[in-house]
């Protein structure tokens, strides 16, 4: 009974459980559960507060993504964590705005995920500055003159990355060529055909997992040389396993360096072990993927908010969340005047397709 | 010899609307045996039924002693019974040809033979028989219709109108193919609105109104009763038909 | 006589709807679901109507639905985003091309407009095709349009393959209701005028319908252009309800649920499928969301529920919905005060006068 | 030449492709053929006939796994038929097709449930999946195959429903259920042979076409499902020769459509290209005339 | 007054000629019949008269204008190279929409009724070809006294051949007989000049055709019809008709009065047979 009256606060998981970024949002959710796992109570205005997780699935589909947020807000949710995928972030937005609930994305890359728009802040780094960073590492580090750029049609994510990758890496002197392909595409021969017949020295595909595992395949089968380069979407055990024993050569930033956190890396190792759906969840093995380690960071930046608002009213929440500072396993979070993360730093990882792990290749800044 | 074809009290509703009450008639195996009645009677239905087309709501249907009121229209077919359905019912994407094909589709046997004799009865099928049914006339659908029962060798063949549509020269070719069926043993069950000529081949004949079975008697002496002579013969025809039978 | 007392009562009904809205607006927060599937209900329902008209009533098999949906979006989103507010849209596209701003019910009606024009210039080749072939021909047309809004050379218009957002919305519930409301009166005059009846004749026999001198192709352009009206506006009451337009959002799929909700309803029932709309979006989005959440009794978890389940019991429920109300749940008949009202009397006076 | 083995590739893609399309148009043309029914199952059957035997060859060799795979899918469609379609044999043609999407709504959604969305690898079926080199362009050895196994297999049905009564039965069932049923037809051992024959192709061209694209989601079968169904269009729905040719232009043209850099318009192609067929030929390239004289 | 004539018919599919160079005229207020054996072309010239065929060659007229006008296209046009060429390969067709409107209405051999229709609907719905109002009054019911003016002309018609009990029964849910007098109805419903009636007593029984041999009478006389009647029944056609043509093989056989009919000994050997039915 003394369960009863305790007190809760609801925060919301707006997350894609399936569709094309399913197993992304997956890990992504792993980290908050797990976080919530460790900190299932927060202390609100000298009282201890239950913390419920409202999950809802938004499908990775932007048509699909107002209705799920409405249904979070329906549920009476102080603050929204998620999406991994920009388009339903974006999608999202302005619902949440209308709410007055406070949402905090986690891998959203896009710019216009937080333009614009009061309620939405971020914990990770941005489309421009990752862009940017893949075109230095592959002018700087793998010299490459010529780059082909690969981006799924209708995608902000994929879309802005190559967007902003094209700039910097025009800028820096190299050359491009661009293209996209269409939602429901499993075909990318022609497209490493034609990355080839253009004679690009990389292939730049910062696409979805689902897309990334196939095309992987592909580029093996049909001999592609070059590196394939990607955006933090590929940090993921999905690419790992793709390309094990392959003949491919694969590139990635990323939010979170294993190792970077040993406790951290045990702790949600161990966790994961003791279900067997969390391992599912996660692709099959406990490979740690970055949106984990960012998804746990998230859940205590809401805490973080909430303490600080010594409320759960998402109103105060909002205030106080552009305030806060927290130093998470990811590095230390804090927001700008829009919302965004102060983040510099980008590591870069290469795939060693014969163990499948992940081998640290650079840290890098943007210059 | 015995009756083929038994129907017991047999009810047949549309929805809610009784189409056939309590109708019992018999077919004697190897003869003609036919249906009168108005539009509207239930001539088409009492068919159907016995070909498995509706359900009865009640009531029996016996072929060679077997209740078949609950079997589906394939196994009533294998049994041995044809029907020429009402409005021809050919297959129109389909040619004259594997039209008279497909009517013999549960025979194992050679066709040719039975294929000849069709096209003897009716030649301009053989003419057409690489036309699509569907761009034939009238009147030679209503032929092909009445082959395709024919091609499949049945002990019992139940006609519903066979002379619809027909010109006055096939429509007497068409009666003296259903006297030449009979004396191949075939038994026929006829609707024929042309009910001199129906009652006048008929060894027995049942008249049906709003779905009730009135009167029943061989063709012969129906054909002289005066309320059927009201009700289906028509004035004119009355008074030839007096005139010739009374020379 | 009975006629207007009909016209009176469903007058009362839909004052009453909608006061009953106003008030339910007032008392429960505007967070609540049941807003939700209001209003994307009252969306469905305009649409499923105006398939149904081609479906139902015309018997012309057109799946491009979507498609005409996508044209209303864009148009009622590309003229009603604030000036200031375009240089973040069209991020890409260096703050667009169109330089203007239209009032929110003139973009509706334009949204409409807009969907009717290209419906016209696709008729003209298109409804000459018979059933399926048509079918395959107008879901094939609503994914050159999709693909065409997608277009990167478009983008200053249509922000190529990126959102669309920043417009003008809605805030009340009764918004959606009252213009859908408004456009389905419109429908249902429509199909009961002298050609309704002319619709309903081609849908039943062409060959007779053109011998009783019906201008087969106006008339199939009458409907599909009216139809393609009103799914454009219920694509600007979609933008606006869902506040961001995607074109990828506009697939095959909403098609096909479109025709769900119709068929469900009852191919040729307008109340049908408003009734089956509404459903189809509670269930969806509502009711059935608590599949998709593992839940606990004590510590024992309920088998089964966990994401995904939701759609799983869904598409069982269309399944046996199909199956079991084979010609969907109103048939080809429709909700009528009257007739309720009547088989209430028949109840009582067992009167049984039939009327032309 | 250098111009020939760069462009090569994407002719390779499409005839191997269009292979697997024609594959999967055969099923879609088989059972509108009879029920003239949309089967908008078809590519999620496909699709799932994937799925298990990714779950098959989990366990088992690929080799046991491939036959009994097809067998299961077949059985699949059969029970899909039956539970599904045969109840609604007199009901209203559109609510037979609207169970046909209920279907695929079932199976995209049971798959989602039971791979939790996740991406599954297709097993790598030895020999089939390896990589080649022809004409210098380097390649997986499917893509060689796929082109002469549908030949022959399209062959093998032909035959089969020329040869026999059974092809005129299907026609006549298409057109009239209740005279098909008075010539002895049992039109639902009609209906089920159109199925369990769809459903076989289905199979093996998800092993074609899996081999090639080795990931699977719920949703892998409707991209490809479309397309096949484009191509029997194309080809005149009801007719296989058709379907098979339809397969193979489409692959081909949304290759080549890719190669010129259209990627955005490569779908929209396909369906422009077939919009112009009709226009000229409203019932595709080798549909049956509509016989029905006034 | 002629107020139709076939000039030079020829109607050819394929290789089948199924209307061969026939002409013929109908005079206003007359009831002709068109009779001749199955497959001889009877219907084809009514779906020629009514715009469902274009023909290969030949002229209609009606009521005194050209109504369809075609001569030989394609491969059959280098015949008439020269001078009168373009007059030649000048086609004029009028759609069955625009045909049925000059005042043509018919009745098909295969019933062809709205089947998800009621009754009533089926005759309502054939009056819309005369409607004034546009598709906005019609909407929103500016018409209303045109529409209450159908529905009244609907329920009269129905009337007049005894269908009124069955009015708000789906047509499909009628007999094969009454369908064919729903059919008659529905085409009077146009408001027709001249009605064809193609086997309008098939599936009748002799009493039965002889009560719609007495309607045909009364609404000739009713609406100053004219009437072109293809009919089997040799009873109906002989009673009712003002003149006969008789057609074989797409050929005109004969034409003229019934008792010339009936003594021609071409007509007896291809159509009519022996004496009985004569
Ligand atoms: N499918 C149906 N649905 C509803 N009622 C029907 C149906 N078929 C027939 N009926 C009704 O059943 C009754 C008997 O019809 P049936 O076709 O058996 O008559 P019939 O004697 O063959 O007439 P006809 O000589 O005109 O062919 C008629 O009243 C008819 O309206
Ligand atoms: N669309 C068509 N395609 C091919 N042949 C046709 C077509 N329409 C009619 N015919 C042929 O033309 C001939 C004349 O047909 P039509 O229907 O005019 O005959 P009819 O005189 O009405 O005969 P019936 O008295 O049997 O109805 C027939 O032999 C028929 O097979
Ligand atoms: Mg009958
Ligand atoms: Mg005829």
């Amino acid at each position: 009974s003394a369960e009863k009256t305790e007190k809760t606060v609801k925060i919301g998981v707006f997350e894609p459980a399936s569709g094309d970024n399913g197993a992304g949002g997956k890990q992504e959710t792993l980290g908050i559960l797990y976080a919530n796992s460790q900190t299932k109570t927060v202390e609100i205005d000298g009282e201890p507060y239950r913390v419920e997780l409202e999950t809802v699935d938004n499908e990775s589909a932007t048509d699909k993504a107002p209705t799920a947020a409405q249904n979070l807000l329906s549920r009476g949710v102080s603050v929204v964590l998620g999406s991994y995928g920009s388009g339903v972030s974006i999608a999202a937005a302005d619902i949440f705005a209308r709410g007055g609930v406070p949402a905090i994305g986690i891998s959203c890359t896009n710019p216009q995920v937080t333009a614009g728009n009061e309620t939405y802040f971020r914990i990770c780094f941005l489309d421009p500055f990752q862009g940017t960073v893949l075109a230095n590492f592959a002018r700087d580090y793998l010299k490459a003159e010529k780059a082909y750029c690969l981006s799924k049609l209708g995608d902000d994510y994929s879309g802005g990355l190559v967007n902003y990758f094209v700039d910097a890496f025009q800028k820096a002197g190299g050359e491009v060529v661009s293209e996209a392909f269409q939602e429901g595409n499993s075909d990318f021969t022609s497209y490493i055909t034609k990355a080839k017949n253009e004679g690009a020295d990389i292939f730049y595909a910062p696409v979805s997992t689902e897309a990334a595992a196939l095309l992987v395949d592909q580029a093996s089968s049909q001999g592609l040389t070059v590196p394939i380069l990607a955006g933090d979407t590929w940090d993921s055990n999905v690419i790992l396993n793709a390309s094990k024993g392959k003949n491919v050569q694969i590139y990635v930033t990323t939010f979170y360096q294993e190792g970077a956190n040993p406790e951290f890396d045990a702790g949600v190792k161990a966790w994961m072990q003791s279900d067997p759906r969390h391992i599912k969840n996660n692709g099959g093995d406990v490979g740690l993927a970055a949106m984990t380690a960012m998804g746990y960071d998230a859940y205590y930046v809401a805490l973080e908010a909430m303490k600080k608002a010594d409320s759960v009213n998402p109103g105060d929440i909002l205030i106080a969340l552009g305030t806060v500072e927290y130093e998470g396993v990811s590095g230390s979070i804090a927001f700008d005047e829009n919302g965004d993360a102060i983040r510099d730093r980008a590591y870069v990882k290469t795939a060693d397709t014969e163990s499948g792990s992940w081998k640290f290749v650079a840290e890098q800044t943007v210059r | 010899m015995g009756d083929l074809l038994t129907i017991e009290n047999l009810t047949v509703s549309y929805g809610g609307i009784e189409a056939v009450k309590n109708v019992s008639l018999s077919v004697p195996e190897g003869e003609i045996v036919t249906l009168v009645g108005a539009n509207g009677a239930g001539k088409s239905t009492v068919l159907k039924s016995a070909a498995g087309l509706v359900k009865p709501k009640s009531g029996c249907i016996f072929f060679k002693g077997q209740n078949i009121a609950a079997k589906p229209p394939h196994e009533i077919v294998k049994q041995g019974i044809a029907l020429v359905p009402e409005g021809r019912r050919v297959f129109a994407n389909l040619t004259v040809k594997e039209n008279l094909k497909i009517g013999a589709y549960l025979r194992k046997d050679d066709l040719k033979e039975s294929m000849q004799h069709i096209y003897s009865l009716f030649p301009r099928l053989k003419e057409r028989r690489w036309q699509l049914s569907g761009t034939l006339s009238g009147g030679e659908q209503q032929m092909l219709a009445l082959g395709r029962a024919l091609m499949s060798r049945p002990e019992l063949i139940m006609m519903d109108e066979p002379s619809l549509g027909l010109a006055p020269l096939i429509v007497k070719d068409i009666f003296d193919i259903i006297k030449e069926i009979r004396n191949e043993g075939i038994t026929v069950l006829l609707i024929e609105q042309n009910a001199n000529l129906a009652l006048s081949c008929a060894d027995t004949a049942y008249v049906l109104e709003t779905g009730r079975l009135v009167k029943k008697g061989t063709g012969k002496a129906l054909l002289r009763d005066e309320s059927v002579k009201e009700a289906y013969l028509g004035k004119a025809r009355q008074q030839k038909r007096s005139n010739k039978n009374g020379t | 006589m009975s006629k207007k007392n009909n016209f009176i009562l469903s007058g009362l009904l839909i004052a009453a709807l909608l006061i009953g809205i106003y008030v339910l607006e007032q008392i429960l927060p505007p967070t609540e679901m049941v807003f939700v599937v209001l209003q994307k209900g009252a969306i469905y329902a305009l649409v499923a109507v105006s398939m149904n008209l081609l479906n139902g009533f015309t018997g012309l098999f057109s799946l491009g639905q979507a498609g005409f949906m996508l044209i209303g979006a864009y148009t009622y989103a590309i003229f009603t985003i604030p000036e200031v507010l375009k240089p973040s849209v069209y991020l890409y596209f260096g703050g667009g091309a169109i330089h203007f701003t239209l009032p929110v019910l003139a973009a509706i009606v334009l949204a409409g407009l807009a969907a009717a024009f290209f419906a016209y210039l696709i008729g003209l080749p298109v409804l000459r095709l018979k059933s399926d072939y048509l079918a395959i021909a107008t879901l094939g047309f609503a994914e050159i349009i999709r693909a065409v809004f997608q277009w990167d050379a478009l983008g200053p218009v249509t922000n190529g393959s990126n959102l669309l957002r920043k417009f003008q919305t809605y805030d009340s519930t009764l918004f959606p209701f009252v213009v859908s409301g408004a456009c389905i009166a419109v429908i249902v005059l429509f199909i009961r005028s002298t050609y309704g009846r002319a619709l309903c004749a081609i849908r039943d026999d062409e060959t007779a319908a053109e011998a009783m001198g019906i201008h087969l192709a106006r008339h199939k352009r009458l409907a599909f252009c009216i139809s393609s009206f009103f799914a454009g506006i219920s694509g600007a009451l979609l933008a606006m309800f869902q506040m961001t337009v995607q074109a990828s959002a506009f697939k095959a799929a909403m098609t096909y649920e479109i025709l769900l909700i119709v068929v469900i309803g009852g191919i040729g029932s307008v109340t049908g499928s408003c009734l089956s709309a509404f459903l189809f979006v509670a269930a969806n989005e509502w009711w059935l969301r608590f599949l998709d959440t593992e839940q606990y009794i004590g510590s024992f978890q309920i088998p089964l529920l966990r994401p995904g389940f939701r759609r799983v019991v869904f598409s069982v429920l269309v399944m046996l919905v199909v199956l079991f109300f084979q010609k969907g749940i109103m048939g080809r008949k429709e909700f009528s005060i009257s007739r309720f009202a009547g088989r209430l009397k028949h109840i009582s006076y067992k009167n049984k006068e039939v009327k032309p | 030449m250098k111009g020939v083995t760069q462009n090569l590739p994407y002719l390779f893609a499409g005839i191997s492709v269009g292979g697997q399309y024609a594959l999967i148009a055969i099923g879609y043309t088989m059972v509108y053929g009879i029920l003239r029914l949309i089967n908008f199952a078809h590519g999620d059957v496909f699709m799932a006939s994937g799925l298990m035997m990714v779950y098959a060859a989990s366990v088992l060799p690929v080799w046991i796994a491939m036959p009994l795979v097809a067998a299961a899918t077949v059985v699949l469609g059969f029970l899909i038929e039956k539970a599904a379609y045969r109840p609604l044999r007199s009901a209203p043609r559109m609510s037979v097709m609207i169970s046909a999407i209920g279907v695929s709504y079932l199976l995209q959604n049971v798959a989602l449930y039971a791979t939790g969305g996740l991406n599954q690898t297709y097993p790598a079926i030895p020999w089939v999946s390896d990589t080649i080199s022809v004409f210098g362009v380097v390649t997986k050895r499917v893509t060689v195959i796929t082109p002469v196994l549908t030949a022959l297999l399209t062959a093998g049905l032909m035959l089969l429903i020329h040869r026999t009564k059974n092809g005129i039965a299907m026609r006549a069932v298409s057109k009239d259920f209740e005279t098909a049923q008075l010539m002895g037809i049992k039109i639902n051992s009609v209906i089920s042979a159109a199925f369990v024959i769809g459903s076989f192709l289905a199979a093996v061209g998800s092993m074609l076409y899996f081999s090639n694209y080795n990931g699977i989601v719920p949703t892998s079968g409707a991209m490809p499902g479309l397309k096949a169904f484009v191509a029997a269009v194309f080809g005149g729905i009801g007719s296989i020769p058709g379907a098979v040719i339809g397969g193979f232009v489409i692959g081909i043209c949304e290759n080549i459509m890719k190669g010129l850099g259209w990627t955005v318009f490569s779908d929209a192609f396909t369906f422009a290209l077939l919009i112009a067929v009709l226009t000229i030929k409203p019932t595709g390239l080798f549909g049956e005339k509509l016989a029905e004289k006034v | 007054m002629n107020l139709l004539s076939l000039n030079d018919v020829t109607m050819q599919f394929g290789g089948v000629v199924a209307v061969n160079n026939l002409s013929l005229t109908v005079k206003k207020g007359e009831i002709v019949s068109l009779i001749g054996p199955n497959g001889a072309g009877k219907s084809t010239v009514f779906n020629v008269i009514t715009g469902v065929y274009a023909p290969t060659n030949g002229v209609v007229s009606f009521d005194g204008e050209k109504m369809i006008e075609n001569y030989p296209k394609g491969k059959m046009k280098r015949l008439y190279a020269g001078e009168n060429r373009e007059k030649y390969t000048k086609i004029m067709l009028k759609r069955p929409d625009e045909i049925t409107k000059l005042g043509i209405a018919r009745t098909f051999q295969n019933i062809r009724l709205f089947r998800s229709m009621t009754v009533f609907e089926n005759v309502l719905t054939a009056m819309h070809v005369r409607r004034t109002s546009n598709v906005f009054s019609a909407v929103f019911r500016i018409n209303h006294k045109e529409e209450a003016g159908m529905r009244e002309k609907s329920a009269a018609l129905l009337k007049s051949i005894g269908l009124e009990q069955l009015q708000n029964m789906p047509a499909s849910s009628l007999s094969y007989g009454k369908q064919r007098q729903l059919e008659i109805v529905r085409a009077l419903a146009t408001g027709p000049k001249l009605l064809l009636l193609d086997e309008p007593a098939a599936g009748m029984n002799p009493q039965e055709s002889e009560e719609l041999a007495e309607f045909i009478l009364k609404i000739r006389s009713r609406y100053e019809l004219t009437i072109l009647l293809i009919e089997h029944h040799m009873d109906m056609v002989m009673g009712i008709s003002d003149k006969i043509y008789v057609v074989d093989f797409g050929k005109l056989l004969a034409s003229g009065t019934p008792e010339e009919i009936q003594q021609n000994q071409a007509v007896i050997d291809a159509y009519l047979g022996g004496a009985e039915d004569g």
